[in-house]
């Protein structure tokens, strides 16, 4: 089972790299750029069939390690939900 | 803090044996030998390895988390490191007292592991940065700094790319009150060479210019700046010695009592 | 590559050297076989084009360990002392052209390999690096990439990164040049060599897993032009993981205290087929190897891509038949995988199985010495008349002298190696910014010191001049440290060697290297040739580069360029002679690329150099700067930026002829040092004993840089014996009464457009 | 408009991170994880009304800076279509 994991800074949290991509976006012509978030997507693969444990499981790896609650949010998507 | 601390001065005090150190090694660390040497030979005093995978640490008065990039700094620099086995130990030691020292990836580890407040994010400028810079001592009551005159500006260098200091998010507003709230003791910041904190002499865009916190007993202290490289006259500069001399000075008189 | 065609093209082969296979193996090579010579005949394994003028490089002398043909070189870093000093120089130019970050960063970590797997602590690494002109933004590109591929993983293999030199040239624009080199410790008694000694041994591939990186990708890719790259080298990339490589490091290391192993070479180019039969032909013996066996990354990867593939961070290592466990332990310990993938045996064959079935079986000596050595046509311009081209002089030279140290080939480089960790290990005594890295050897009294230099500009004017003022100047950056060279490697990057005019290049830089070694008593011992830097109608210019290595017996008398102390005399130890042809001078503010190349006065330079190491020794001077880019003005205007306390200084400068030549000229054998007053004397005794010219020059102090240049003859001001320092303030102010101002420049404006001109 | 970019390796392109997470995750008890591909998500925020408009502006962003088309591949996907 296909599992995504995305984990971004947390709103408020400042985001250098997200403001100097917007900064080199907009130099380079993309003017109608306002923002720009970076933030980390793994993919994981899992032996594991039932979504639901598959899903926990990322939940548990996002709260042990994979995500910094001090300043990162993070979100678990099962592959079939990403279309 | 001395009565916290009680762990280490405990065993000092029935011991007339030197004060002793342990420097943590986990794959990737770099900076664990230059630690080594400094104890050992411009310190002198007695100094040992400690693997990532011990479930325990020696019996020692002080534990270094030396710089490095540990399992690569993948993820989040610190982050692998500080789910190792050692750091379990390493939390009891500095629950009972014990003096731990994180030095630039050791700091991040001290973050990661929830030991220090706060987060080390990446360097405004997103690049990895390596050159000497000065630091104002904002707290002389901790075992690491108590050699040190109140702002005193030390003369170090940093090498890190993640170096970018952000407190728990409550605290994060930027404010005075903000400062007061912060759960840990802010005790460097970055600065001009005279003493004046300002954008100018930050060098990664750390929030108030935060270059070492300790927690609230102040034996547990993250630092980006590089003491150990900063020890001997012929590494143009010796300021780091003021932090190393303070832990033996803390040991050898306040730590008996 | 061609689908088509014949089958030796399809692996890069002529039709002739096919006929040698055969002839030799009497009979015709396998699929697999064939690719395998294609590897290893290629011109980026077997030297075929270079191999016989290379042979003219002097590589004897009492100090070297090691000579050519080993992972790296080594030479004895004093007579009386075990200290070995490891090192090589190797380019990483077509991987870094297509993808910067991890071409530059794989670089480094190839080199890293070459050094540990001598048994060496890697102990520092250094570049050398050519881009096109920084306001084009795919130069700026690479630059900014391969600075960040480099700064990736040195730092993080915890290995300092304390010395390079970087140029910029339309020459460059699409074939940058990524050289890098790694200097490496340990003792006499430990240098491990990569061979298959000892039939019945253990061979085991450890560290990553082998995917299908590189597959057509460095050997094949530096060994032809590069222009319909692109699309298909893309899955020919490879990343780095220095993350391994440290872990790589330490296990290495740590096994190499064990007596089981008998040789170990990384896995660099051509991957297990170069280094099975490399190790093999070392030793005299064959090998076997099993590719079912080899760890693997990918799925489905035919034995054909196991033998080819470029993986990093994997090493060859043999042990003793009866000794694997010992291995594995350490490895494990380290968290890196370590399998047993072949054997040393009798036939000196190198013997590809999968499994139980012979895939290949071929004779070691036929792989690794017997490609053919070309001695490919070669043109050779005549370059002695080269004229000097009429430029008028500028009125403000103050304001040139401005714009020639804000121009990116002299500028500060502190934005690029202030990305480098170049002070991890804590052995970094001088640091980058000077004109060679001084690094402490613990546990001894001693440092090591060490200097990359290289320029395209002289080589492409006169190739063997271009290529002596290269070498000088390596040996002068030691000497202004303090320190005696004792080695050097090279890495030679030239356009196609199939050129008659790029041979004929080549095969003078090499005559000029040779000379300047034997005159200046450095022997060569490794080096690297990478050809075909060329794409389309561009090529680079013939661009040799060196590192050279150093000792100094103290290291806390080692010296750095900036001035330290108000009131010491500026001397000029050498001569000046006011030579413009193929100076930045020239190429900077009158755009030409042009002029006669400067003659090496090499008993000049040696004398300079034991004159300045001397008076270092004694501990007599505050500071030493060697004269190279940009003239002795540019030299000057850098003592005074790089003094710790911002001082200036107030020079004469005497000599007939232009001031702009006087002031910007780039003839060698030249050291600006600085001393106090009183030690003049014992300067100018270890001058005349080995009669080498001083001239005062002016005084430290103040906060600008002033140049005067002396009217007509004007007072003799070389200093004569004996005077004492009130002499000669009187001295230099009269001189200065005298002469004509030429600038008058504050310190806070030069090093601000210092820092600038990269940004 | 918000527009969600993903940069991830190319398949066969080494992903060091994602083979360091894959044994750090089973060292801390996640047996089950097979694989791990690290990858980027960037969220832009657009001055652009029209979808398709937005989403050839951020493919134009991609090939122009944010991906890596030596070593990665991209995916554009508009803030909708991520349920
Ligand atoms: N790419 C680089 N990496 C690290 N250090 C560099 C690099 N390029 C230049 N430097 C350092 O900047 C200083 C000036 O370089 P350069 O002008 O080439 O020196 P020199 O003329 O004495 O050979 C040297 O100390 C050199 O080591
Ligand atoms: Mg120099």
């Amino acid at each position: 089972m296909e599992v995504s994991v995305f984990i971004q800074l947390k709103d408020g949290v400042l985001d250098p790299e997200g403001e100097t991509l917007r900064q080199s976006l907009r130099r380079l012509g993309f003017h109608e750029v306002d923002g720009v978030r970076v933030g980390k997507h793994l993919q994981i693969s899992l032996a594991e069939d039932n979504t639901e444990r598959a899903r926990r499981r990322a939940e548990q790896m996002c709260e042990d390690l994979l995500a910094n609650p001090v300043i990162e949010d993070y979100q678990v998507r099962m592959k079939e939900e990403l279309s | 803090m001395r009565g916290s601390a009680s762990a280490a001065s405990g065993r000092a005090a029935d011991s007339q044996s030197p004060m002793s150190f342990a420097v943590v090694v986990f794959p990737g660390s770099n900076c664990d030998r230059d630690c080594y040497h400094v104890i050992r030979e411009v310190l002198r005093r007695p100094v040992c390895y400690v693997a990532h995978a011990e479930p325990q640490i020696p019996d020692v008065d002080c534990v270094i988390i030396p710089g490095g990039f540990s399992y690569g700094d993948y993820l989040r620099a610190g982050a692998l490191a500080a789910r190792s086995p050692v750091m379990g130990a390493i939390r009891d030691f500095a629950a009972g007292g014990g003096l731990v020292l994180g030095i630039c990836n050791g700091f991040q580890i001290l973050c990661e592991t929830g030991l220090l407040p706060g987060a080390l994010m990446v360097n405004t400028a997103l690049q990895f940065i390596c050159r000497w810079v000065h630091m104002r001592i904002e707290d002389v009551n901790t075992p690491f700094t108590r050699d040190c005159k109140p702002n005193q500006v030390l003369r170090m260098p940093i090498a890190h790319y993640e170096g970018n200091f952000r407190p728990p998010p409550e605290q994060g507003t930027g404010s005075a009150e903000a400062e007061d709230l912060f759960c840990g003791r802010i005790v460097g910041r970055y600065c001009s060479p005279g003493g004046e904190v300002s954008d100018n002499s930050n060098p990664n865009g750390s929030w108030s210019s935060v270059a070492a916190v300790s927690n609230r007993e102040g034996n547990v202290l993250g630092m980006m700046p590089h003491p150990e490289r900063c020890s001997e006259h012929m590494l143009k500069g010796s300021d780091g010695l003021y932090i190393f001399r303070s832990l033996v000075q803390w040991w050898e008189e306040d730590g008996y009592e | 590559m061609s689908e088509s065609g014949p089958r030796w093209e399809k692996v890069g082969l002529t039709e002739g050297e096919y006929g040698i296979i055969c002839r030799q193996l009497g009979r015709q090579p396998n699929e697999l076989e064939l690719g395998l010579y294609g590897l290893m005949w290629s011109e980026h394994c077997s030297y075929k084009s270079s191999r016989k003028h290379l042979a003219s490089l002097p590589t004897k002398g009492s100090q070297v360990l090691q000579g050519p043909g080993e992972n790296a070189g080594a030479v004895r870093l004093a007579a009386d002392e075990d200290t070995a000093v490891v090192f090589r120089i190797e380019s990483h130019n077509h991987p870094s052209a297509v993808e910067p970050v991890q071409g530059a960063a794989t670089g480094v970590g190839g080199i890293l390999r070459d050094v540990f797997a001598m048994g060496a602590r890697p102990i520092a690494l250094f570049n050398s690096l050519r881009f096109g002109n920084p306001d084009c933004p795919r130069a700026r590109y690479l630059f900014d990439g391969v600075v960040r591929g480099i700064a990736s993983y040195g730092n993080c293999v915890g290995v300092p990164t304390v010395g390079g030199e970087i140029y910029f040239d339309e020459a460059y624009k699409d074939n940058p040049l990524v050289n890098v080199m790694c200097i490496g410790i340990t003792t006499v008694e430990s240098i491990v060599r990569g061979r298959a000694s000892g039939v019945g041994n253990s061979v085991f591939v450890v560290g990553a897993a082998t995917g299908r990186d590189g597959i057509h990708g460095a050997s094949l890719l530096a060994s032809r032009e590069f222009d319909d790259g692109g699309e298909d080298m893309r899955p020919a990339v490879q990343v780095g993981d220095p993350f391994c490589e440290k872990l790589l490091i330490e296990a290495c290391l740590q096994l190499l205290t064990d007596d089981a192993v008998v040789g170990i070479n990384d896995l660099g180019a051509a991957g297990l087929t170069s280094a099975a039969s490399e190790t093999a032909a070392r030793a005299g013996t064959g090998i076997e190897i099993d590719v079912a066996r080899v760890p693997r990354r990918e799925e489905g990867m035919t034995p054909y891509e196991v033998m080819l593939s470029e993986s990093q961070e994997r090493m060859l290592v043999i042990v003793e038949g009866d000794r694997e466990q010992a291995i594995r332990d350490v490895f494990s310990r380290w968290e890196l995988e370590a399998v047993r993938i072949g054997e040393v045996i009798e036939d000196t064959v190198l013997r590809v199985r999968d499994g139980e079935q012979v895939l290949a079986e071929l004779p070691v000596d036929t792989l690794v010495d017997a490609a053919p050595a070309y001695c490919r046509p070669a043109e050779y311009r005549d370059r002695g008349s080269e004229e000097m081209p009429l430029v008028d002089e500028p009125e403000d030279l103050g304001a040139v002298l401005v714009s020639m140290l804000g121009h990116p080939n002299l500028c500060d480089r502190r934005s690029v190696y202030q990305q480098f960790d170049h002070m991890v290990g804590t052995n970094t005594v001088v640091s980058p910014g000077a004109d060679a890295a001084v690094l402490r050897v613990k546990g001894s009294r001693r440092a090591v010191a060490a200097t990359v230099d290289g320029n395209g500009m002289l080589c492409h004017l006169d190739p063997a001049r271009g290529a002596e003022n290269i070498v000088a100047e390596a040996y002068r950056n030691l000497s202004a440290v303090g320190a005696r060279p004792l080695g050097l490697s090279n890495c030679l990057n030239f356009a196609s060697p199939e050129k008659p005019e790029v041979m004929g290049s080549f095969i003078q830089v090499v005559e000029g290297m040779a000379r300047a070694c034997r005159k200046l008593d450095v022997p060569v011992t490794g080096g690297n040739v990478s050809f075909y830097n060329e794409t389309g109608q561009r090529q680079v210019y013939p661009t040799p580069t060196v590192g050279m290595v150093g000792g100094l017996d103290d290291v806390r008398l080692s010296v750095e360029p900036g001035f330290s102390s108000r009131g010491d005399l500026v001397v000029l130890v050498g001569r000046s002679l006011g030579h413009l042809g193929g100076s930045q001078y020239l190429n900077i503010i009158h755009q030409e690329v042009s002029g006669p190349v400067a003659e090496v006065d090499f008993s000049l330079e040696r004398a300079i150099s034991e004159v300045v190491r001397a008076a270092a020794a004694e501990g007599l001077l505050s500071s030493s700067h060697d004269v190279s880019d940009g003239g002795i003005a540019t030299a000057l205007a850098e003592c005074c930026c790089l003094s710790p306390g911002r001082l200036g200084a107030s020079v004469v400068l005497a000599g007939t002829g232009r001031s702009d030549a006087l002031l910007f000229g780039e003839e060698g054998g030249r050291i600006v040092v600085s001393l106090p007053p009183q030690r003049l004397p014992s300067l100018c005794r270890r001058a005349r004993k080995f009669d080498c010219p001083v001239t005062v020059l002016g005084m430290v102090g103040g906060k600008s840089l002033v140049i005067h240049r002396q009217m007509g003859e004007g007072d003799d001001i070389s200093p004569p014996a004996g005077s004492d320092s009130s002499q000669w303030r009187k001295h230099l102010q009269r001189a200065q009464m005298t002469a004509e101002k030429l600038m008058d420049l504050p310190l806070d404006k030069l090093m601000q457009v210092r820092e600038d001109g990269l940004i």
